[in-house]
């Protein structure tokens, strides 16, 4: 139990997929100028990214390694993530149709969400049990939340900045994200010894 | 006892301001009747709600007391003539508001005979039933004295809607400057109470409390003098800070519960009027007069002689202070009331009215000087919002031309009382940036709704187009038939002719 | 007279300048003991952060063309500086402070518009920045070397010490607290052992101990942090919540293993906690809004402060803790706000 | 071979299916946004926004080609109601520039011939064939269509004349 959550731990804060290993920047970026977006965003993200980790890991496991098919990896991968992500638009646009509006075309884009296939690639890679995985899953997706959710709060800010126009827009999202990911340094060796 | 009261109170709010007060400038003068000018100017909108209907023409002759216009509306207030006099004009003039724009008025000349109509008299008020004190009330035009300048029989009719147990006097007079509340509660305490009784027993209200800030001590031992014999009501003492005055922070205050956001205080069972205005009440239920005057207050620095005077409505602000002396420094800014709230005026040709508590002509030293600077998020506006707003919040939405966002986090909430501009280090005009944004979105409303009046107008002319295009097609069709049909008549009897014809050729 | 003037016609008569003013004058005391304790290469060095800060902010306010020296007279980058100046290690050379001094107002606050725009703490910033960047030199501690006592630098020498560099000698190098139970751990020697080996003279309260300029005499930060609450500069919610995150994790975690984790005490009087909590912490235009704003926001920063100083890689946290509080201001202040009049206690009407 | 092109296979038709039936359990109707579009344009037809009437001034909305500022009648309240209704930003610094325009007809010139009131969309102009006409202030939105069609050139467009119902605080001075 107590490993699981520390894993929780590490992978949201410690080794953050947005800010220390730099990985679904598209969204990060893409999809943070609304607080309300940015949350959506990232439950999105979460529920797309648990259920990979835990396909992906069967898919592996059942699959994959029993029949030695291991250069099929990427692609029946991604077609997973891409059914879950469909699966999830779906959802949505039933659900909640302004969210969908919001969420525009970077619901598709967690499709080829880096850090999506990268978490699923990274627990083949550590040869994570299934429960492992899921935290996996789970931490990074809750680490990319949170990130979402205070860079959203920022840029909301900033808004209303009064921002020089050499600064404007894309370029002080670009040094606050980088001044947020040089806070999470912090927590770099974070452990228990 | 009062002392640890007090300062208990204090500690229990969290909000407001302590502005330098400036009240000693003119508390110590007796209030004093000022002569008629040589002009009135009476605009027809002195209150909330509809502007009165004018029932007298230019060249008219009309006596003191007479009724200029009369209320349109429910709510409405009528205008009398403060002097006997000439009507000269009735059109467009200078009004107290910001803009400096002109609004209809009558301009009375008074010719000093001072002729006046039959004032009903009336010796035992408190005797009368709560519909006629409501009714002359309403007939004696009396608004908010305030400076709210609501309607007060309005506002006295509340009790028919919902059961009223509390009329609470507000005597807090938190603006800086103004002493003329104090002054009448000083000078007119037995008015003040009988105007309250009245307007309690109009509401069927069953307790008065009387609130006096307890920077006016002599006020409120006079009230609690001519309240004694009056087991109904009970005078409180206010702590001394801004905006303590303003409705909602005053029954939260003196009764623990507040007014709902949009709502009136009538909703909890308060009502909450002016003690100016329970004395102008009992004043003209009395003698059967007409409100024709207020009782202001003249202040500022630069006013050479500050004084609390009785000036009848309609005189021009240029007279006020040339009876006080004029001023012996140049004003800077010339203020119809408070000067937390009050309005810039245009000029000093615009008239008094029945809002106008008080006139400063302050100097440059004692009206905020520095341009505003960035904000430095230092949080002073929100922790003296008296109603719990983030003024620092709405104000950067404003500025970022989102106004509809700001309403989001309580635009509609702010009471516009100044406490966060007044605090604020960067001088952020606070409140103009709302005033604006409540203006802004005012006109968006009303561009929406001309929009859908607009819309209704064009689908009318539309169907309209279309019906007489059928019409005329119907019309045409009728025609073309009736040609065809007298054609075709015409053709046969042509035919019969000419058979008839052949016939009879033929025979 | 002015056309359309709206109310209110009255000023309270507070202003940043003076807002900024009262906060250096609660940072004197404490800097001149600093400058006491650690002799002329402190002074030097506060000197240059200062006077690179407001050289960078001419040159920013210039380059933005807002305002000019005027709005150089608020004297916020002259404080940013001070505050980064007391939060680097005394004999630090003159490009740490000068680099220190553009990350924070070019990069931390003219990037984002100025004074009133900045969501990072600017010194903070600087610090951060200049700790992840260049480690060695942003550890690098000394014993204090009184001014007159004879055990420092003269003026001339030290300010060839900060300009040209040159090893701290080795006699005068020391180790904070912070930093000396970090190694130990990392050596395996856990704190019943490291932390008597420091020896006295820790928590004495004056800073007769290692550290950077200004966090050691914590009798004077007290002082100066109670000048600014009687002031109304700041209000207690900030400094009480973090030393309070601080303390009480603290004090548990100690309870339960004293062998790794540090006392309450140690953790309050070392490192920037009390300098931070008063000062950092409480910089206006990086923190909440509201009263319960402001506790969360301090109880955040000491949590962390304490999580990344018991278990993570860096000695002392405080820098980061700031930033990564900073970050979620904009949610606190969006989901803390006061209860508006009217609204919530009484039964609502949809409007 | 076979195997990896069977596992594939098998992989696709297991997601087809779930997807499928997702597709089938969350179905929406697509709205006509057209439609509702043009139903919150004044539909006067003016022509002010440049595109042959409302209806063309919403399909130019509905494909992004357009500003939602396009609708002078409208003014800013519009344009927030269509910048929330399409989900985008409304920059409505330009717009509160514009100030509403009147018609205002010079009475010295009318010959009171009636082609302006047959024109205006909205029926703001009254008045019978000999006598002058007058525009209804309430319901002119200041399109412009009886300047044109004016025979006298009697017709101007006026910015609509504050009053104290009207009239509004400025935008306070920036620091």
């Amino acid at each position: 139990m107590t490993e699981l959550l520390l894993l929780l731990v590490s992978t949201a804060l410690v080794n953050n997929v947005v800010l220390v290993k730099f990985l679904g920047l598209c969204p990060f970026l893409g999809v943070s100028r609304k607080l309300d977006a940015a949350i959506g965003m990232g439950l999105a993200t979460t529920f797309v990214l648990t259920l990979a980790s835990a396909a992906s890991w069967m898919l592996e496991n059942w699959l994959l390694t029993p029949f030695d098919l291991g250069y099929l990896r990427i692609v029946s991968f991604i077609m997973v993530i891409a059914a879950a992500v469909q699966f999830v638009e779906l959802a949505i646009k039933k659900s909640s149709p302004e969210l969908y509006q919001v969420l525009g075309i970077y619901l598709p884009l967690i499709t080829t969400n880096c850090a999506v296939l990268g978490v699923a690639l990274l627990n083949v890679q550590e040869g994570a049990g299934f429960l492992r995985s899921i935290f996996y899953g789970l931490g990074s997706a809750a680490g990319f939340t949170l990130v979402m959710v205070m860079f959203a709060g920022i840029r909301e800010r900033l808004e209303l900045a009064s921002v020089p126009a050499a600064f404007s827009g894309a370029p002080i999202a670009l040094v606050s994200a980088g001044l947020l990911s040089m806070a999470f340094m912090g927590f770099s060796g974070l452990s228990l010894n | 006892m009062m002392g640890f009261r007090d300062l208990l109170d204090s500690i229990r709010l969290n909000w407001g301001v302590h502005p330098e007060g400036h009240k000693t400038l003119s508390n110590a003068c007796a209030i004093e009747v000022m002569p008629l000018p040589d002009r009135l100017v009476l605009p027809l909108a002195q209150h909330i709600g509809a502007p009165g209907r004018v029932i007298v023409a230019p060249g008219d002759r009309v006596l003191r007391g007479q009724i200029l216009a009369e209320a349109a509306g429910v709510v409405s207030a009528p205008l009398h003539a403060p002097a006997s006099g000439r009507i000269l004009d009735i059109g467009d003039y200078p009004v107290p508001h910001p803009s400096g724009l002109t609004a209809p008025a009558v301009i009375l000349e008074p010719d000093g005979r001072d002729e006046v109509v039959d004032f009903v008299r009336c010796e035992e008020p408190l005797t009368l039933s709560a519909e006629e004190i409501g009714k002359r009330v309403a007939a004696a035009g009396i608004v908010g004295l305030g400076g709210a300048t609501f309607p007060a029989a309005v506002k006295l009719s509340l009790g028919r809607r919902s059961p009223i147990h509390t009329l609470l006097l507000n005597g807090g007079e938190c603006e800086p400057y103004l002493t003329c509340d104090d002054r009448v509660m000083r000078e007119a305490p037995a008015q003040v109470v009988e105007g309250a009784r009245l307007m309690a027993r109009a509401l069927g209200a069953t307790r008065i409390v009387i609130g006096i800030e307890n920077n006016k001590p002599e006020a409120i031992a006079a009230i609690q003098l001519a309240a004694l014999p009056c087991a109904e009501i009970s005078v409180r003492a206010l702590p001394a800070r801004y905006p303590m005055g303003s409705e909602k922070q005053l029954v939260e205050f003196l009764t623990g519960e507040e007014v709902p956001a949009g709502g009136l205080s009538a909703e909890i069972g308060v009502v909450v009027h002016n003690v100016g205005t329970a004395a102008a009440i009992s004043h003209a239920l009395r003698s059967g007069e007409p409100l024709m005057s207020r009782i202001l207050t003249v202040s500022g620095a630069a006013v050479r002689r500050p004084a609390n005077l009785r000036v009848a409505i309609g005189t021009p602000v240029a007279d006020v202070l040339a009876h006080c002396g004029g001023l012996k420094r140049e004003a800077a800014r010339l203020v119809m009331g408070g000067p937390m709230m009050g309005m810039i005026l245009p000029g000093d040709m615009v008239p008094v009215v029945k809002g106008s508590s008080g006139i400063l002509a302050l100097t440059a030293d004692e009206i905020p000087g520095s341009d505003p600077s960035a904000c430095i998020r230092c949080a002073s506006c929100v922790d003296v919002c008296p109603i719990g707003l983030m003024p620092m919040e709405m104000a950067a939405r404003i500025r970022a031309g989102k106004a509809d966002t700001a309403v989001d986090i309580g635009l509609k909430d702010c009471i516009g009382c100044g406490t966060c501009a007044y605090t604020c280090p960067a001088h952020i005009p606070l409140s103009h940036y709302f005033s604006y944004a409540k203006g802004t979105l005012a006109a968006a409303e009303r561009s929406r709704l001309k929009n859908e009046a607009v819309k209704k107008l064009t689908t009318a002319r539309s169907e309209r187009l279309a019906r007489e295009a059928e019409e005329k097609k119907a019309a045409a069709a009728r025609r073309k038939a009736e040609r065809e049909t007298a054609k075709r008549k015409a053709a046969e009897a042509a035919a019969q002719d000419a058979s008839a014809g052949g016939q009879e050729v033929t025979a | 007279m002015n056309a359309a003037a709206h109310a209110p016609h009255a000023h309270g008569g507070k202003s940043i300048r003076g807002v900024m003013t009262s906060v250096m004058l609660a940072l004197t005391p404490l800097t001149l003991w600093g400058f006491y304790l650690f002799g002329w290469t402190a002074v030097w060095l506060w000197l240059l952060t200062v006077g690179s800060a407001m050289l960078f902010e001419l040159v920013c306010l210039n380059l933005a063309k807002r305002g000019g020296p005027a709005s150089l007279l608020d004297g916020s980058a002259a404080l940013a500086g001070w505050l980064l100046a007391l939060t680097l290690p005394p004999w630090a050379p003159w490009w740490i402070a000068v680099l220190g001094s553009f990350i924070a107002i070019a990069v931390a606050k003219h990037a984002y518009g100025g004074l009133g725009q900045n969501p990072f703490n600017p010194a903070m910033v600087a610090r951060a920045a200049l700790l992840v960047s260049f480690p060695l030199e942003m550890t690098q501690w000394v014993s204090p070397t009184p001014l007159l006592s004879g055990t420092g630098l003269g003026a001339l020498e030290a300010l060839e010490h900060v300009l040209f560099g040159g090893a701290v000698p080795d006699a005068l190098t020391s180790a904070t607290l912070l930093g000396h139970v970090k190694t130990e751990a990392s050596r395996g020697i856990d704190l019943l052992a490291s932390v008597p080996a420091l020896g006295g003279g820790l928590a004495d309260g004056v800073g007769r101990h290692a550290g950077s300029l200004g966090e050691t005499g914590s009798w004077l930060i007290l002082a100066g942090g109670a000048f600014l609450l009687v002031r109304r500069i700041i209000t207690w919610h900030i400094p009480v919540g973090v030393l309070a995150g601080i303390a009480l994790p603290a004090a548990i975690g100690h309870a339960v293993d004293p062998a790794h984790l540090l006392s309450a005490q140690h953790h309050l009087t070392a490192g920037a906690a009390l300098l931070g909590a008063f000062f950092i912490a409480t910089d206006l235009v990086t923190s909440p809004a509201t009263a319960a704003g402001k506790i969360l926001y301090g109880l955040g920063i000491g949590f962390l402060t304490w999580t990344i100083r018991s278990f993570a890689g860096f000695p002392e946290g405080f820098a980061f803790a700031v930033l990564l509080m900073n970050a979620c201001v904009p949610i606190i202040d969006r989901f803390l706000k006061p209860r508006i009049y009217g609204h919530g206690r009484v039964q609502m009407s949809p409007a | 071979m076979l195997l990896a092109v069977a596992s594939l296979t098998l992989i696709a038709t297991v997601l087809g299916l779930v997807l499928g039936v997702a597709a089938k359990r969350f179905h929406v109707e697509p709205t006509e946004i057209v439609a509702e579009l043009e139903a919150m344009l004044p539909g006067s037809q003016c022509g002010q926004c440049g595109f042959p009437g409302c209806t063309g001034a919403a399909q130019a909305l509905a494909d992004g080609s357009a500003p939602v500022t396009l609708c002078p009648p409208g003014g800013p309240a519009l344009a927030q109601a269509l910048a929330d209704k399409l989900g985008v930003s409304a920059s409505l610094g330009d717009m509160a520039e514009a100030v509403p325009q009147l018609a205002t007809v010079r009475e010295e010139i009318c010959i009171g011939c009636t082609k302006c009131f047959k024109e205006c969309p909205t029926d703001a102009i009254q008045g019978a064939m000999k006598q002058i006409h007058s525009v209804m202030r309430e319901a002119c939105t200041g399109c412009g269509k009886c300047v044109d069609v004016c025979p006298t050139e009697a017709l101007d467009l006026v910015p609509m004349p504050a009053t104290l119902g009207t009239w509004t605080w400025t935008r306070p001075a920036c620091a």
